[in-house]
């Protein structure tokens, strides 16, 4: 096991880029490799991170979900109207999740029963969850919630934070689900050779349409968290997401063609991009200078990954 | 005149920066409950805070001949050529909240960015005696709030004793907020008062100093905007302050009067309105805009 | 030996992650020589090439053209030298016209006007090479939509319009029928005697024993001998081949004829085929046999329900079945080996378990979760059948030989039970070893009560492995002969149509 | 000629989706069709046209570009200083445009040579371009021009807006040498199978990075059209034009894939999205419900599409 998930982190992940942040980071600010600083790390990473996750999904199959940040938005205003109501938390937390796999899988029946290139489709879920969170908000914030829906952002569990927990759980299954399913390697083999799995008896179309679901799904889990530690629900949350949730993933060494990555590596580019923000503040590099920084960081640490091997 | 043109009702054209900020939704609630009272039709488009598309916005309004513009300009500078192309269409404009440099506008109804950040930094001084290390969250790079509410404040902070030991961005959002503010936490412990440039920010650091265990009551805390939910954190004595810029006078005033001049013909009074931005605290909760009752459906 | 030496390779090695696929392998070539080069799927042989093509930089050792050496760093070069390979995986833009791959990378260009194609020309001079090359295509067909074996001529062409020195073939006659490969051996010899030399790989020990002046064997990477054509019998190269000799090509026996497990009737598909019936039984080997593009393949792919016929039934053990997608022709228990194992048949990207597992990975599943171990005895059992040379299941199937890839697709349909197996070339370059040991594996198949229907190019396997053979021609049966009667004689009528068959 | 394009556009566009959104717009407001109301929307889509035009060929060869939106705003301040330093126009549009070039030269180098995936490499220089024009301008616009210089967004050539004048013209060419030329040829047996195009003694490295320099060339030609425009250059221009730039190409047929589509439905897919931002401007509808209604009117054009054929 252990020696898999090492294996599984030098194949896919810029490993080496990340640890080149972390060697340079802990020389220039000691305090960087505090632990209270590394969970910071982990527990800022984890929204984008459970998101990631799914994405990493739809991408394997060679498709595209530009509406993660959307159905965040959606999802969590609505779970945080639910919360108002005074359902209970597992309740609360069930619907929510219920209706990002539901978009999700409106997402994929679309891209799959449609052919519509999913870049389009999820552009329109997009435009209209977007839209249709600021209509049901009013575009106001709703906040103020119960202990126990906060725990879920703010609490601990065996000193670990919650949020932490979750993003764990998330890959763990997620790369189980990939490596030991049948879903999981039939969208490997979508990805690969989309006609290849066709021609094996593959029903592709429900396939890649579940890899929309679980993608919808772990953005409603987002939303979750990110509701939960905000103390609020917001129409306006997750604008841009999907462009930091996709680099996640491509960063990670999922490839945009499909087929080949996988959640390992998703995992570091998370980390990757989350222990470049926290870096920058801790350095205190101006907000100007700190696009620069972060752009060239991004690269080199690609870069850097090259000289692995091939 | 104008209005009595086609079916003689008065339509009017508004677009505002972005309604992601909480400020403008605000702005757009009153004025759209301003436009009911007085009875005229309006339509409030976002930019999204791009420049050329707020220009497009305006040259589809003035396609769709409507009989006056509300503006709320992205860019002082960029949205000369849209005032230029309504005065070209003689369709009568005004400005809200923020100016532009160039084109007639026939009445400008505003506060001032860096006169709210002038009062942010006043108020911080007010609390600390003029002493005391401060941490600034600024706004969205190079967007044109983000610049004055800091130009503002670093203009009468700077004459201080007081330091600013960090100065970082969190692109007005407040999940940006909460993880930036958590970040400084690792390295920064000793500090006294928190100033972001929207309350969406300081929201979100206020959830991580309190995460932190950092003794909110200990720091000074200003935010800007003045949001609902900002007003909500004062009551409950989590945040201290927000500088209120009366987003909904502005546009209700702005809009009364340029109806008025589309009725009468004649022109305003006044070129400029100006609204002095107040710093809201636990002691003057009543000044602020009572923002949840207006909420459009 | 002859003295003038045009290309020398020396000593050349290299080394993939956990394969030496050559190693210090010497091979020369003279003007005007057609060299075979042989071995065992696997051997090392598009290896070599590649690296006399700058495709891969050797580990070790010097290529001379003409007494000057080269460093080939990409394809170009070698081009520029005169070098044309035509590689063993098609290499074509399936998105672009038949024209355009013609003269990829070579356009004719506008005069004065660098840089732009001259299109008049190109499609002109593509019309003639069409026309020399006996393929009745329109130069701005779409090459996607061609079959393997019309896109192998193009790639040809493609090689061998363009006045090269040397021209590489690697398996040029994998896919194709005994006319084209005719008129292959046609060109080649004109080529010789323009002076051009070729080297020549294949699986077909009877090409070589036709066209080559030399040959030269590998075994897992090393050279193993050179000598005149004359020199070596057949029996002789398998022995050098393989290290031991190979006995029973053709395993046929006749068994008895069960009940009929598949019946189609009247299926058409406009412009693609015209009312075909035939019945097979279990225990059976039907045989098809036509030319390149007579429609073979779409036969199989109506069939697997990857095409829908416009009318026609078929009925499997009886019944009348609709036949909507794959997925739905595996249900009623039909297995499709396509002939495009690149293109169809494979994930590159996948490894030799994932892709040997594909079809039944859902029945070896509990709740979805894949039971590994199990499937994992099954999976060595079927590539130790097709003697699948890989260094380990986990290997990426991108990086076996094309041999052995062909043989990663043949597990995966032995590995699922089917009732009715639809082999597309299934031999397409399989070495000479594992091709006797597929054709038992169909024995084997036949005896356990499936039926077969293997189309083919491959004449003397079409004589030797059916029990009838089906004759194609312009999408039509244009015939149908028992084993007694099949000769390459009356196959070859039946499929060019010159006199009337048995229908 | 005629014929030829009447063709193109068929087979590439979603030409029933557009021509469908033009009818019911027209329908619901007679307004739509007026000649200045036309005018108006292809000079709005000019720049982001223009843009998406480069963007094409970066597409074909199964690349893509995220950092156009930041190269707009650099090559802009850039245009704009060197305009306030009184260069002749001539010049300031030739050194911008060279600026551009260069910067995507630079992506496809990184790209090619470094063997990053261009959505990494992109996703650097976005943040680096950015931060740069920030640092360049301290934020502050640079704005009013001469008469000359703002003749390009704002003038007529014979009664036609010069901006219209510069996207039909960049269309008109980008269309020839996407057909007429080896590099256009090319670009798309890299797309469609790079593998063989290697083979067959393509320089895919050096044709390849051609495609990111012309993309950096056309998005600073989008900076001169909107410096001029704007009579301003400013630093936050262009933020997230990436998206809308990629939308066009996207929704007008080329895939995302390579190897398939080409400039005409790119002009579709950017007039398809200028219109409806016209059209519901023009109609009055809400913000919120805009964004609805954009998502829904994307997806449908394209279903639409689907409709015609296969
Ligand atoms: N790119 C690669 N990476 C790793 N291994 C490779 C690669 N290419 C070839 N090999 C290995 O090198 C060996 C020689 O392969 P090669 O393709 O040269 O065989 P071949 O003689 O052409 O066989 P065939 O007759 O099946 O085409 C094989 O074991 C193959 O798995
Ligand atoms: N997608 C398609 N569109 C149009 N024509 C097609 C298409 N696919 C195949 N054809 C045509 O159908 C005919 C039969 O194709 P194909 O070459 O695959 O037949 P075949 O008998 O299997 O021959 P082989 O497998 O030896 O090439 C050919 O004329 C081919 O051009
Ligand atoms: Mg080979
Ligand atoms: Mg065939």
């Amino acid at each position: 096991m252990k020696h898999w998930i090492g294996t599984a982190l030098r194949q896919y992940g810029i490993f080496l880029g990340l640890i080149g942040v972390v060697i340079v980071l802990s020389a220039c600010e000691p305090r960087f490799l505090a632990v209270e600083n590394l969970t910071n790390i982990l527990r800022q990473t984890s929204v984008i991170g459970i998101m990631a996750v799914g994405m990493t999904f739809v991408i394997l199959t060679a498709g595209i979900d530009l509406s993660v940040g959307s159905i965040l938005a959606l999802t969590g205003v609505v779970c945080a109207s639910l919360e108002h109501r005074g359902w209970p938390v597992v309740a609360v937390v069930a619907a929510t999740l219920a209706l990002g796999a539901l978009i999700g899988t409106l997402n994929g029946i679309v891209t799959t029963v449609g052919r519509v290139t999913p870049f389009v489709v999820t552009l329109g879920t997009m435009s209209i969850a977007r839209g249709l969170s600021h209509i049901y908000t009013g575009g106001q914030p709703i906040s103020r919630f119960g202990a126990a829906f906060r725990y879920l952002g703010t609490g601990e569990f065996l000193g670990v934070p919650v949020p932490i927990l979750i993003f764990a759980l998330t890959v763990l299954l997620a790369a189980a689900v990939l490596r030991h399913t049948v879903l999981g390697r039939y969208l490997y083999a979508i990805g690969g050779n989309e006609e290849a799995a066709l021609l094996s008896g593959i029903s592709v179309t429900v396939y890649k349409t579940l890899a929309y679901t679980i993608c919808g799904l772990t953005a409603a889990l987002g939303a979750v968290v990110l509701t939960s530690r905000l103390d609020a629900g917001e129409s306006i949350a997750g604008i841009g997401y999907e462009l930091d949730v996709i680099a996640a993933v491509v960063i990670g060494g999922t490839s945009l063609l499909g087929g080949r990555g996988g959640v390992w590596g998703t995992l570091i580019g998370a980390l990757l991009i989350g222990t470049i923000n926290n870096g920058m503040n801790l350095l205190m590099i101006s907000s100007y200078y700190q696009l620069v920084v972060k752009g060239v960081i991004i690269v080199v640490a690609v870069l850097l990954d090259r000289l692995r091997g091939d | 005149q104008r209005a009595a043109q086609d079916d003689g009702r008065i339509v009017i054209g508004m677009t505002v920066p972005s309604l992601t900020h909480p400020f403008f939704v605000h702005l757009r609630d009153n004025v759209v409950d301003e436009a009911q009272q007085l009875d005229v039709e309006i339509i409030v488009v976002d930019a999204e805070d791009v420049a050329a598309k707020q220009m497009s916005i305006v040259e589809d309004f003035i396609a769709r001949r409507v009989d006056g513009v509300v503006i709320s300009p992205i860019g002082a500078d960029a949205l000369v050529p849209a005032i230029e192309a309504l005065n070209k269409a003689s369709i009568p404009v005004v400005t809200v909240d923020r100016k532009v440099s160039g084109g007639q506008v026939l009445v400008h109804v505003g506060a001032d960015n860096v006169e709210g950040g002038r009062a942010a930094a006043r108020f911080i001084v007010d609390q600390l005696a003029g002493k005391g290390r401060v941490i600034e969250l600024e706004g969205t790079p190079g967007a044109s709030p983000a610049i004055d509410r800091k130009a503002g404040f670093h203009a009468v902070i700077d004459a201080t004793d007081i330091e600013v030991i960090a100065s970082q961005t969190a692109n007005f959002q407040r999940a940006n907020g909460q993880s930036v503010m958590e970040n400084l936490l690792q390295v920064h412990r000793d500090f006294q008062a928190v100033y972001a440039a929207n309350d969406e920010m300081m929201l979100g650091a206020v959830e991580a100093m309190e995460a932190n265990k950092v003794d909110a009551a200990q720091v000074v805390t200003v935010g800007y905007d003045a949001i609902p939910d900002a007003l909500s954190y004062i009551r409950a004595g989590r945040l201290d302050a927000s500088v209120e810029q009366y987003p909904g006078r502005q546009a209700r005033e702005a809009l009364r009067m340029l109806v008025a001049h589309l009725r009468t013909g004649a022109p305003p009074e006044t070129d400029e309105v100006y609204i002095k931005p107040v710093v809201i605290s636990a002691a003057n909760l009543d000044e602020a805009e009572d923002k949840g009752v207006t909420r459009a459906q | 030996m002859p003295s003038d030496v045009l290309l020398r390779m020396e000593q050349i090695s290299k080394a993939f992650p956990g394969v030496q696929a050559l190693q210090a392998v010497d091979f020369e070539l003279c003007p005007g020589e057609v060299h075979a080069l042989v071995g065992e799927n696997g051997a090392g042989k598009s290896t070599l090439i590649k690296v006399l093509a700058g495709v891969y930089r050797p580990d070790a050792g010097t290529i001379w053209l003409r007494g000057r050496q080269l460093r080939p760093r990409a394809p170009r070069d070698m081009m520029d030298a005169g070098v044309r390979v035509i590689y063993q995986e098609l290499n074509l833009v399936p998105g672009l016209s038949v024209a355009e791959n013609l003269f990829l990378g070579r356009p004719p260009r506008r005069r004065g006007l660098c840089g732009v194609v001259d299109w008049p020309a190109m499609l002109r001079q593509s019309a003639a090479i069409l026309q020399q090359f006996g393929l009745p295509l329109s130069p701005q067909t779409k090459v996607g939509q061609l079959g393997v074996a019309q896109q192998q001529i193009i790639e040809i062409a493609k090689a061998v319009s363009c006045n090269a020195k040397v021209v590489v073939m690697d398996e040029p006659t994998a896919a194709l029928t005994e006319r084209e490969t005719e008129q292959l051996f046609g060109i080649i010899r004109e080529l010789q005697t323009l002076g051009v030399s070729i080297i020549y790989i294949s699986h077909r020990l009877e090409e070589i024993q036709r066209i080559a002046d030399r040959v030269t064997v590998l075994r897992d990477g090393r050279h193993i001998i050179t000598a005149p054509r004359r020199a070596l019998s057949s029996e002789q190269i398998i022995r050098h081949m393989v290290g031991r000799s190979v006995d029973e090509y053709y395993p046929k026996e006749t068994l008895p004829k069960g009940q009929t497990l598949l019946e189609v009737a009247g299926l058409s598909l406009r412009d693609v085929c015209h009312n075909v019936s035939f019945q097979l039984a279990s225990g059976e080997i039907l045989g098809v046999a036509g030319l390149v593009g007579s429609g073979r393949t779409e036969i199989a792919e109506l069939l697997f329900g990857r095409r829908k016929a416009d009318s026609g039934t078929i009925r499997i053990a009886g019944q009348p079945v609709r036949i909507r997608s794959p997925r739905h022709a595996i249900q009623y228990g039909l297995g499709l080996i396509p002939e495009d194992r690149k293109r169809d048949g494979l994930v590159l990207t996948m490894s030799v378990w994932d892709n040997a597992t594909l079809a039944i990975l859902g029945r070896h599943a509990t709740w979805g979760v894949v039971r590994r171990r199990p499937l994992a005895r099954l999976v060595r059992q079927a590539t130790g059948e097709v003697r699948l040379k890989a260094s380990s299941p986990a290997q990426q199937v991108k990086y076996l030989s094309g041999g052995n890839q062909q043989k990663v697709v043949l597990a995966k349909w032995l590995l699922h039970d089917c009732q009715v197996y639809i082999f597309d070339e299934p031999t397409r370059g399989v070495d000479v070893g594992a091709k006797s040991e597929i054709y038992r594996l169909m024995e084997d198949l036949a005896r356990r009560g499936a039926g077969i229907i293997m189309i083919s190019s491959d004449l003397p396997e079409i004589l030797n492995m059916s029990d009838r053979v089906l004759v194609v021609r312009a999408g039509q049966i244009a015939g149908e002969l028992q084993r007694s009667a099949a000769t390459q004689e009356a196959i070859l009528q039946l499929a060019v149509g010159s006199a009337g068959g048995a229908s």
